[in-house]
């Protein structure tokens, strides 16, 4: 736990690792909330979980500031809310809304925050390297002190597009903090079945950028490493890159028949689970009680609760703004 | 027998996988997934992992490998998950697959088969909604086709693998669940594009995912007594001119739709031919029904306002009709 | 003043890296090497390392660097060597670059320049030849431009940047050389397309490298007494439909020059948009003088067949004029 | 030297260290002529010469069967000319001419002879690598046991197209053999300021690929190094990498001025010149007089005055086939 956090947990707010137990709650009952209403036909399109990876973003996250960058992909529902995105605006969003956090256009792949410097919902699978590699360009030619925090998958790491953007972040050492998450699949593809080396961290030493491989089920792990590598970052270090050893309870998709994973498997990792396991720590330590689990998950609760009021209640956007910001100026063709 | 458009395309690659030993299907998830829409679903078990490739997720690099399978007398179907990743592999199609031939003075042939889903109206958003068939029919070299009944889908496979040049294949994401009875003579012509109603009083022009769309204008029409034609491109490169000016020289009239944006579309195209073809013959000028030109919004209201609908459709025959 | 084309984009380009710290190029080999058409020349120099930013043979990444960088509050001018090799960069362009804008519900803009040579004319062969303006223009939440005069090559750079959006500059290899006087307006208006000689009997549409063609093909006629209006479209998306179809009702008549293959050309929208808005006032269909579908040849007589010439702009005119 | 070359020499033929000088030789020759064509028009577009690199091309072709697969680059004259493709037809080619090896369509960068299984002549900076791995995966699923030689410059290293091509060969265990010609520079950029980790061995055994470095102005050091990869990946070891150390003596292009590297480098390497510091060699250990240097010299030459007779005198293609062979049963459009 870093010096900011142990000064913000000292002046009295709620506890820094509580607070990290309390994200991976609100993502996991926001998540769990988005299945059902994918179920009853209020969410469409293709919806990807976060359930059982919690801990990666709530670790992560909490090791950058306010003014750093984040990159994400289809799979981020819960970056954007621990980036702050409102869950409001979330939920509204993957109704179609137009108070959504992309004015309904987006959905699921493509939350979007500019005012929280959240560049998105990428559904594209390593669409989203060079644009970190861009971002972290222009604040090094402007000498803006920031890390740009890129997460993607496993599976992006075969595409031409990390190899081309990990090597020009390498290259021109630029302030870009790579998470992998690595779930082991790529839709039904393991990595072994995908890459020739599965070891990412050797992979990534190649482009002479320093690594570090992490228990992605281990919420503190996270944030130590992610900490560590983020200063290096900041610090004009180049880029970091972080594997995050992490698993998908849930289907890649609500359309994924999941022939490709033993369920015994799947029930290994659940063992594993972030939430329960850092939560039955907490408990060991005696920072936590079973009462105070139950409020922080009742909390997550109404916050969801509320967000689909919100989404329920939003407007739709008027179908005469279908041409607005198509370009700036207005002009379309 | 009545199949869904699925299990037509089904049909046609286990056919071909058994009739072939150079055939073979590859792309990301076709195997132990099953394909995203379970286009191979069981293939994998009954093929075996080498003739059911499951690809990292490189469609530049699996496409370019396919080109180079083809050239080593391979008969490689690459499956690209859906047309919006294509655009990571428009390099090989074009700079490879399309130039070889001509480029090596008719040395080489690519006898590949590139299928890859297309279109939009599942709610995917911007990135998951392309339609960019007029991208690949612009390109000499390789011939288009996009399969809109049940049996063209059930048809094309074997005729693209007869062809000993690159075939890339659209089937639109909507119509996979499509049903429709299979007759016996499902063999497809993938020289001529196909009239599915003949009609007198104007030619309505569609292919893929608008067909249907274009079928239920006709339908509508048909109730307020307005007979057109629908005629399905199919052949989407090369064109089939001949069988577009002679409907038009019947009908007088042409509305063109396509799920394309309109700049640049596909229909323009067929305008552009329509004009030169028959330009003496047409009554009033042809329309064309495409996509506003704006990315396909993820909320349905705004994604069915995007798109070409059979509402439209009737609107713009009337247009044309002058009624 | 009487200067090349070349020199004009160099001029435009230095005044925006002197006048804007935001402002820097970024492509392969337009620094050390001094740019493969020489147009940065010396900048490297001028202007230092990291803003003449040398890139490794890596196009999808610096493109896409180059809209990251662009969001990130930097004014990028990425320079791909050439059309030819954009084909695996788009995915950026489209996914990213032009989506972002509508996707994200006005939340972003892409300030970004791309540069690229485009066209054929050089004996380069197949893959180094391509004129694929049209793929760009097709493609909403980007503006396409084709400067063809060396008073757009001076003046659309400078427009091209105040575009809070993505612009997209072809220009075509075989201008660099071309040499004009340069008058003190040149700026450009980049939503207007530009008659470049007023005529009355018919409308000569082209753009890039066939604007001289066009232009040629007009003194051609004139000297039979044919007198003919060229357009420059230069604007390709958004096309100035006004202008076209004005022109048009001036004329009655038109015919479209354009390097891309006939089908799905730009050509083939321009039409479209002619018969959309003018079909009454055509007193003839309008021709297409494109590419012929064919990748083109590095043979010198063969090439020329390929592409699109005065001879046969000439002979299309006579054509739609019956003469 | 292998056995195969050492059976043939014994069996009378040409002594294969004069075979691998010879072919030198025959390249530089040509390419020399090459560059006095393109003064004069007769040769257009763009022109890449190999002078300098002519060890690679030797050493390896010569490490091939015939009937293993050739894939090259736009910088491949030399590579065609000792896969077997006759310099009349090259000559012709570059003449643009109907007898050219591909019907004068092609030119320079896209020497292709179907015959041979020269697979061109790719003027697309890393194209050629996915091709490579298509061919090997062909021979693999109808069990030929065949090699498929991929060349490319170090400037591809950086594409895309390398990084998935490369995985993918190594991921399937595919019979390519990498040949990188690392002549320091992709046009003007120099390797150092084009890739974060310069040693291309080690970025390649990132993929569990084996590799060689091997001083790529020594013919016979060539010769080896490709011999012993050729032989692993005929035995089906999966792919091979061999970094080949060279320089190229003249300006990437006829239209480079050469800003970017110091005169004295340029001749610092021409020092090592391929062709005189073997033939020094030879002379050295007695194999080859003066007067058998002038006589393989003047071979080469009257090889190259035959081919620009026969170029000149070959016939162009008619207008009227323009269209013959975009595709294979007519139609265009
Ligand atoms: C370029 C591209 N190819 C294919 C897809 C389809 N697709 C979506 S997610 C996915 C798997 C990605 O796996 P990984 O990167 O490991 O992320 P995860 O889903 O496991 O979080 C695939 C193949 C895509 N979206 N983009
Ligand atoms: C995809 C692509 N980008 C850019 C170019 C332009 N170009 C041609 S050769 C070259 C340099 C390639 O360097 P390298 O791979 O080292 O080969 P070398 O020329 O040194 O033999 C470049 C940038 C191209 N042909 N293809
Ligand atoms: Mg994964
Ligand atoms: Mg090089």
């Amino acid at each position: 736990m870093n010096a900011k956090r142990k000064a913000k947990a000292a002046a009295g707010e709620q506890p820094f690792a509580l607070r990290l137990l309390a994200d991976m709650l609100r993502i996991r009952r926001m998540e769990e909330k988005c299945a059902e209403l994918y179920g009853t036909g209020k969410i469409r399109g293709f919806l990807h979980l976060y359930i059982g990876e919690e801990a990666c973003a709530s670790g992560a996250m909490h090791a950058l500031d306010a003014t750093d960058n984040v990159v994400a992909t289809y799979r981020e529902h819960g970056h954007a809310l621990l980036r702050g995105v409102p869950m409001d605006a979330i939920m509204a969003e993957m109704f179609g809304k137009a108070a959504g956090c992309s004015r309904g256009r987006g959905g699921s792949m493509h939350l979007f925050d500019a005012a929280r410097r959240f560049y998105g919902g990428n559904a594209i699978v390593g669409g989203g390297l060079p644009l970190a590699v861009g971002l972290a360009l222009a604040d090094r030619m402007q000498d803006i002190r920031r890390v740009t925090a890129c997460f993607f998958g496993e599976g992006a790491m075969a595409e031409g597009a990390f190899h081309e953007g990990m090597n020009l972040a390498a290259l021109w050492r630029l302030p870009v903090l790579f998470l992998c998450e690595n779930n082991l699949y790529a839709m039904g593809t393991a990595l072994a079945r995908s890459e020739s080396q599965t070891d990412l961290c050797e992979k990534v030493a190649s482009y002479k950028v320093p690594t570090l491989k992490v228990d992605g089920m281990d919420v503190v792990a996270v944030h130590e490493a992610t900490c560590r590598a983020a200063q290096q970052v900041r610090n004009g270090a180049g880029p970091f890159f972080v594997e995050l050893q992490t698993y998908r309870f849930r289907a890649h998709s609500m359309f994924d028949p999941e022939l490709y994973r033993d369920k015994a498997e799947v029930e290994e990792w659940k063992k594993r689970g972030p939430i329960h396991s850092f939560s039955a720590q907490l408990k060991a330590a005696g920072e936590l009680t079973e009462e105070g689990f139950l409020e922080l998950d009742a909390a997550a609760d109404s916050e969801v609760a509320a967000a689909v009021a919100f989404a329920e209640a939003a407007a739709w956007e008027p179908v005469g703004d279908l041409l607005k910001d198509v370009t700036t100026r207005g002009a379309t063709a | 027998m009545r199949i869904s458009y699925r299990e037509a395309i089904r049909q046609a690659l286990r056919e071909a996988l058994a009739a072939d030993p150079r055939v073979f299907l590859m792309g990301e998830d076709v195997g132990r997934y099953g394909g995203t829409d379970a286009v191979s679903k069981g293939f994998y078990e009954e093929f075996g992992p080498e003739r059911i490739r499951d690809t990292p997720l490189s469609e530049l690099g699996f496409v370019g490998a396919g080109i180079g399978a083809a050239l080593g007398g391979m008969r490689p179907i690459v499956e690209i998950m859906t047309v919006n990743f294509s655009l990571l592999a428009l390099d090989q199609i074009v700079n490879s697959a399309a130039l070889l031939r001509h480029m090596s003075g008719g040395q080489f042939s690519v006898p590949l088969v590139i299928r890859m889903a297309t279109g939009a109206g599942r709610q995917l958003g911007a990135q998951h909604s392309h339609s960019l068939e007029n991208w690949f029919a612009h390109i000499p070299g390789i011939r288009v086709l996009a399969p809109a009944t049940v049996a063209d889908a059930r048809g094309m496979l074997g005729a693209a693998l007869a062809d000993p040049d690159p075939v890339v294949i659209f089937e639109h994401a909507q119509l996979y669940n499509t049903e429709d009875e299979l007759l016996d003579d499902w063999h497809c012509d993938i020289e001529r594009a196909a009239i599915r109603r003949p009609g007198s009083r104007l030619s309505l022009f569609a292919y893929g995912g608008s067909l249907p769309k274009a079928l239920d204008a006709a339908v509508a029409l048909a109730r307020e007594s307005i007979d057109v034609e629908v005629v399905d491109l199919r052949v989407l490169r090369p064109l089939d001119t001949r069988t577009i000016a002679e409907s038009v020289r019947r009908t007088h009239r042409a509305v063109i739709v396509d799920e394309g944006w309109r700049s640049g579309s596909l229909a323009a195209e067929v305008m552009a031919r329509i004009v030169e073809q028959c330009f003496f013959d047409l009554d009033a000028p042809p329309l064309r029904v495409c996509s506003e030109e704006v990315p396909i919004p993820y909320a349905k209201h705004m994604e069915d306002a995007a798109l070409p609908q059979v509402a439209k459709i009737v609107a713009a025959v009337k247009e044309v009709l002058n009624v």
